[in-house]
């Protein structure tokens, strides 16, 4: 009955035992919704055939209500609503309670991505996992605009509050990868702010963490973070850097090798990106040049022509030392984003 | 005089404003709200603890006001509708503040502004270091 | 002074003298008259020239997102054009449509007055409509405004699209309907011709009372929340934003206090209308007119006092969602009690199948499922699931395009012969209104499946899944489209062609049918005596000596 | 002579210059309402960010000079005095006598803004200015400070448009009034300005404790 329902409503999967609680009431209002709908109109269409007008000449009685009329028609929708959010209304204050002993994960959104960090780590970018059958509490914000963080397999959202945090849990029992949305406008990335929710065993869980900060502390003896300039021409470095800070370039463009606006300045030298219209392209220094002069020239594929012109702003010095900072941005091996876990087949949506 | 075409409209404007004025009410209203507002001058020097000082001080201001409304308003002597009005204006003020302030009184503290002592932090809480409290601009 | 029944021989030729030819029909007649009538038409057009714009971004949405990815346009353009649907649709459409253009027509007609209390206030509030619309479509072209019409903070106040001229043209546009509602409530006041006591004020009136109300008391705060935002987007006051501490939060409570009440400013009328198709068409008093009368005032407090269910997920406080989830659950009660009495009406009745009666049944189902809908969406964990989906859209547009929409339709086939003297095609009018119904079910219950799936608003482009629905819902769009196409037709060519309709086509009781259709400048030839209610059919009816003993008057 | 003024007073959508004038009183009172609503916005946000920054703005409004706010409370509810006095002769026919009192009005109005000037070059000087402007030093850092003086150049701000507005209006129609333009029958846009002033003192009788004595 139960999935009957959920493929006749379009329902996604329900990976919780929340999202099953949730569906429960969902099929019980839409029922009394169409029956009261049909209801009203079968009655409707019940009186015009039987009351149609057959002369011009028609006379109709003067039909007044009595109170007990009225009564019904206030009572027993009044009493419906109010059963509807005597059901609901706990619902979602056990949304606002997560169990003391819930897993914390720190969400981030940001235009237009979702940064998740564990606390004493892993940090992901776009993918969220978490161990099966335990609560996990989301701490949610945003860093620019609100954005709103969504699983429809879990039947929960929280708006993601930039400068504050807000809260929301669940306890998902499905091994599998959900789509996680975001539900706030947050400008023209908004539809692409997708991401993925990985539900594995804890066994699994637990070794994906493992492994994940065993990274992370191998690049640290590398040679310090993720990221690291390589030194030389250090004045240049430093100046271009400053340059960029000052021009706003670092609030499309990230360091870190995450997607924003624009495309990351990580190992952006001598990549080999594609363009709009197919072409590829090496940036090079006279790429690299040339996209601050004219930026719509070379859009790379998958990116909006957003970025203004920087001609005659900078001094040939300073295009110049924000080249050679690109040109320092070169990590051994990029190590975020989303890294490869244990791979589930996700459960078969319905076309 | 003579062929006075309405009688009953001018019966009714007449009661209020023609027939005798309100001066000596005029100056009974003014003394009082100048008293009033010197009260509420003291009251505010001497800092009454906690949130004392804003319910004395909006106490008097609503005394004050009411004053003004019923007397130099004349809604003392007008007619239902208008008084009806203006009463219904200060229902809905006072719901859109009671349920504003209500909001961010009652709300998870952390989604309060983070520079606010309202946003209390709970025990324990270490956000990563790109937390909330860094933004974009 | 009540109408009469039309006699066979209605006359087949306009009357010499009406408010289109006096004093005159020159431009400067029309742009400085104080005229109630004028004024209405005058709404009525750009209303309607606003609304087919706005119908025409609609379709290019639709046609956006026909393919899961970029089909006609990047996503720039795209978020423009919602941007500009939202605000045209509601701002220049639905919020004016029936109050400004019907109301102004109607309302002294109805109530036996010559016109509205401030003549003059009610042309400066269609001028305030074409400045505020003027500036608005100017910044929504130009600055390519992409905000979408919610304005939410803060993105409205760091975009880098010009925000601020769309908020001005809002805000004046906010002081057109402050200044027409204003006039209607006083009108009624102080108006009325002898004999119409408040209980048998036609129901049209009571609706549209209450709406002003409404524009009255919720309009302000839209208009100081509009210029707070103008304020931090141009000079970073920091009221919202909440990287100098500010909440913004807060925005989206101003925001809804308006606009949650200004939902109601759009579907008030549209009943108020209804209440006065259903008598007509079944020729039958209104089942429960103080219900349905007092229902509309009820709608106009208590919808003030649900506006925070627009914040479940906003971070909003357990407190408050629990205030305003269970005072949501109120506010449905008024409309059930309309639907009810509505249906009710009909009993017994003489029901005739003509156009507008057609957008009643169409208007019946789309308020029922958009308001149960409505009140399925305020509890409180079924809204953590369908806050800003394709559900929410589909809701929506159910009470705005499904319910105001038919209203305004039925208005105008209802109200075609008062306002121009000529009847439009019937024919031409049932196969439009099936259209129309169709088409727009089909746009929009895929939508409410959309919504289940997960399927977010405003989205440019989505995930494959989303596919089939999104095709369905776009091949609807453009039935609802086509239907809309031939409505536009055949009402303009009846203008110019249309049979006359003689002064009351629909042999209907209400008081603006009293009077020669169109109507003369000064509405009625002397001052109406009102001695029996607009809703009362029971003696109209040519007695016959065949027919039974009358009914006992309470069944 | 005051009858033939009056009916000609009487617009032609009307039945009776009752009808009218009572039309005329309430369409006021809708359009106060609605100024009090565009206040009520305002002083929402005042409600909120007092509540979450309540030191900072407990230790802001001490900074302001209370007698300032203090003595423009007087100087406007003499001023509303003054109006309804001249309310008072207008009903009985004396324009001469409105047309003085509206002018004392005016000028106890003209004291109002000469002290709000003295307060706002003050706080320019300070650098008390609102949000992003902000550079005041003496309420510690935190947002509070200029949210504080955000709020407070909205509302004494919007209040002193308002002031400006009621004193051209009193203006016009106190001239009016010295010209005999009313009667003792047919005075209501009198009534009406000073509906509006009225309403300019009751929102400043509770800006004054919500700013200045918080």
């Amino acid at each position: 009955m139960n999935e009957l329902m959920r493929r006749m409503l379009w329902l996604p999967e329900q990976a919780s035992e929340y999202a099953r609680r949730v569906d429960g009431l969902h099929f019980f209002v839409i029922s009394t919704t169409m029956i009261a709908a049909f209801g009203v109109f079968a009655t409707a269409i019940w009186f015009f055939v039987r009351y149609r007008r057959r002369s011009d000449s028609d006379v109709t009685p003067v039909v007044h209500p009595r109170a007990i009329h009225e009564a019904l028609f206030i009572g027993v929708p009044l009493a419906l609503f109010l059963l509807w959010f005597a059901i609901g209304f706990p619902q979602y204050v056990s949304l606002t309670l997560p169990p003391p002993d819930a897993q914390d994960v720190f969400v981030q959104g940001k235009k237009w991505m979702w940064k998740f960090a564990y606390a004493g780590g892993p940090n992901s970018v776009d993918t969220l996992r978490v161990p099966a059958d335990r609560p996990v509490r989301l701490l949610i914000t945003s860093r620019d605009v609100i954005h709103s963080f969504y699983v429809p397999a879990l039947r929960i959202k929280m708006d993601a509050l930039p400068g504050r945090y807000t809260q929301t849990w669940f306890t998902a029992d499905r091994p599998g990868r959900y789509e996680i949305f975001c539900a706030e406008y947050c400008g023209l990335g908004h539809s692409s702010m997708l991401g993925e929710l990985v539900v594995m065993p804890q066994a699994e869980f637990d070794d994906w963490v493992a492994e994940q900060r065993r990274n992370v502390l191998a690049a640290a003896q590398d040679g310090g973070a993720a990221v690291q300039p390589v030194l030389g021409r250090a004045g240049v470095v430093d100046e271009g850097r400053r340059v960029a800070a000052e021009q706003g370039c670092l609030k499309c463009h990230s360091v870190d090798g995450s997607r924003h606006l624009g495309p990351t300045w990580t190992d952006l030298y001598l990549r080999q990106s594609k363009l709009k219209g197919g072409k590829t392209v090496v940036a090079d220094e006279g790429y690299l040049t040339k996209s601050m002069m004219d930026p719509a020239a070379d859009i790379v594929d998958g990116y909006q022509n957003v970025m203004p012109t920087y001609q005659g702003r900078m001094s040939p010095p300073e295009v110049a030392a924000i080249v050679e900072y690109i040109k320092s941005l070169r990590t051994p091996a990029v190590r975020s984003g989303p890294t490869e876990g244990p791979v589930y087949e996700s459960i078969p949506r319905k076309q | 005089m003579a062929g006075h075409p309405q009688d009953a409209g001018h019966a009714h404007a007449g009661r209020e404003h023609v027939h005798h004025s309100h001066f000596g009410r005029y100056v009974a209203v003014l003394i009082a709200l100048l008293v009033l507002t010197a009260i509420t001058y003291v009251a505010a020097k001497v800092h009454l603890p906690g949130g004392w000082a804003v319910v004395v001080a909006l106490t008097i201001a609503i005394a004050k006001g009411t004053l003004v409304a019923l007397f130099f308003m004349h809604l003392w002597d007008q007619r239902g509708p208008n008084r009806l009005v203006f009463v219904t204006s200060l229902v809905f003020v006072a719901l859109l503040i009671g349920l504003t302030v209500a909001d961010n009184a009652t709300r998870f503290p952390l989604a309060n502004p983070p520079g606010s002592p309202r946003a209390v932090k709970p025990p324990g809480f270490a956000p990563p270091p790109e937390g909330g409290d860094r933004l974009v601009r | 002074m009540n109408p009469s029944p039309a006699s066979s021989d209605a006359p087949a030729v306009l009357p010499a003298r009406t408010y289109l030819n006096a004093p005159d029909t020159g431009l400067m007649s029309w742009a400085n008259t104080r005229d109630h009538k004028r004024v209405g038409v005058m709404f009525l057009v750009s209303t309607t020239i606003a609304f087919f714009l706005g119908g025409v971004f609609a379709l290019l949405i639709r046609l956006e997102l026909l393919t899961p990815g970029p089909t006609i346009m990047d996503a720039m353009t795209y978020n423009r054009l919602f941007t500009l649907h939202g605000v045209v649709m509601i701002f220049l459409f639905m919020i004016p449509a029936i109050p400004s253009g019907f109301g102004n027509f109607l309302l002294p007609l109805m109530i036996g007055a010559k016109d509205v209390a401030f003549p003059k206030l009610n042309l400066l509030s269609f001028y305030l409509y074409l400045a505020g619309a003027a500036v608005a479509i100017y910044g929504l072209i130009y600055g390519g405004t992409d905000t979408g019409w919610t304005f939410y903070t803060p993105y409205s106040t760091t975009t880098a699209t010009k925000v601020v001229p769309v908020l001005l043209g809002a805000f004046i546009i906010g002081f057109s309907s402050i200044l027409t509602g204003l006039n209607f409530i006083v009108t009624t006041h102080t108006m009325r011709a002898p004999g119409l006591g408040w209980n048998r004020l036609p129901l049209f009136v009571w609706a549209i009372y209450a709406t002003s109300i409404i524009q009255i008391l919720a309009t302000p705060v839209l208009g100081m929340s509009l210029l707070l935002v103008a304020v931090e987007n141009a000079f970073g006051w920091g009221i919202f934003d909440p990287a100098r501490g500010g909440d913004p939060v807060l925005f989206q409570h101003f925001f809804w206090f308006y606009s949650h009440p200004a939902v109601y400013i759009m579907i008030l009328p549209a009943m108020a209308v209804i209440s006065e198709v259903v008598c007509a068409f079944s020729r039958k008093n209104i089942f429960g007119y103080k219900a349905v009368a007092y229902s509309s005032l009820g709608i106009a407090f208590v919808g003030f006092f649900t506006w925070g269910h627009h914040l479940f997920v906003s971070g909003q406080s357990v407190v408050d969602a629990g205030i305003f989830g269970v005072l949501s659950m109120f506010v449905g009660i008024f409309t059930a009690i309309k639907v009810f009495n509505w249906t009710a009406t009909l009993y017994r009745g003489s029901i005739a199948f003509k156009t507008p009666f057609a957008y009643f049944v169409g208007f019946l189902f789309f308020l029922v499922f958009g308001g149960m809908t409505g009140v399925a969406l305020a509890t409180l964990s079924l809204d953590v699931h369908w806050h800003d989906t394709y559900f929410v859209v589909a809701h929506f547009h159910f009470i705005m395009v499904g319910a105001t929409v038919m209203g305004f339709l039925a208005a105008l086939h209802y109200w075609l012969p008062k306002i121009s003297g000529r009847m439009y095609p019937e024919g031409w009018g049932l196969v439009a209104a099936v259209m129309v119904v169709l088409g727009f079910n089909f746009t929009f219950i895929p939508q409410f499946l959309l919504g289940n799936e997960g399927m977010p608003r405003r989205y440019f482009s989505y995930p494959e899944h989303f596919w089939a629905l999104n095709v369905a819902s776009t091949a609807g769009a453009s039935v609802l489209g086509f239907g809309l196409l031939i409505v536009l037709v055949y009402t303009l060519a009846s203008l110019r062609w249309g049979p006359v309709a003689g002064p009351n086509p629909w042999n209907s009781r209400g008081f603006e049918w009293a009077t020669p259709s169109p109507p003369p400048p000064e509405n009625f030839d002397a001052t109406p005596v009102y001695t029996s209610g607009p809703h009362e059919y029971d003696e109209q009816a040519v007695p016959q000596p065949q027919l039974p003993e009358p009914e006992p008057r309470h069944v | 002579m005051s009858e033939t003024t009056a009916l000609n007073r009487l617009a032609h959508h009307f039945e009776s210059l009752d009808k009218q004038q009572q039309a005329a009183r309430l369409g006021m009172w809708l359009f106060l309402a609605t100024e009090v609503l565009l206040f009520a916005a305002l002083f929402a946000g005042y409600g909120v960010y007092r509540y979450l920054y309540s030191d900072t703005f407990v230790r802001a409004s001490r900074d302001l000079h209370t007698w300032i706010g203090g003595v423009n409370t007087v100087v406007l509810i003499t001023s509303s005095f003054t109006v309804a006095w001249g309310l008072d002769f207008a009903a009985r026919g004396r324009g001469d006598r409105t047309r003085l009192l509206f002018g004392a009005s005016i000028a106890l109005a003209l004291v109002f803004l000469a002290l709000k000037y003295v307060e706002y070059s003050e706080h320019f000087h300070e650098g008390q200015l609102p949000g992003r402007y902000f550079t005041y030093e003496g309420l510690g850092p935190g947002p509070g400070g200029p949210i504080f003086y955000a709020l407070y150049y909205l509302i004494t701000g919007l209040h002193g448009i308002h002031v400006v507005i009621g004193m051209t209006v009193l203006a016009v129609i106190g001239f009016r009034a010295g010209q005999g333009a009313y009667t003792a029958e047919y005075h209501v846009p009198v009534e009406l300005a000073g509906l509006y002033w009225h309403l300019v003192d009751l929102i400043w009788i509770f800006v004054f404790p919500l700013i200045y004595l918080a």
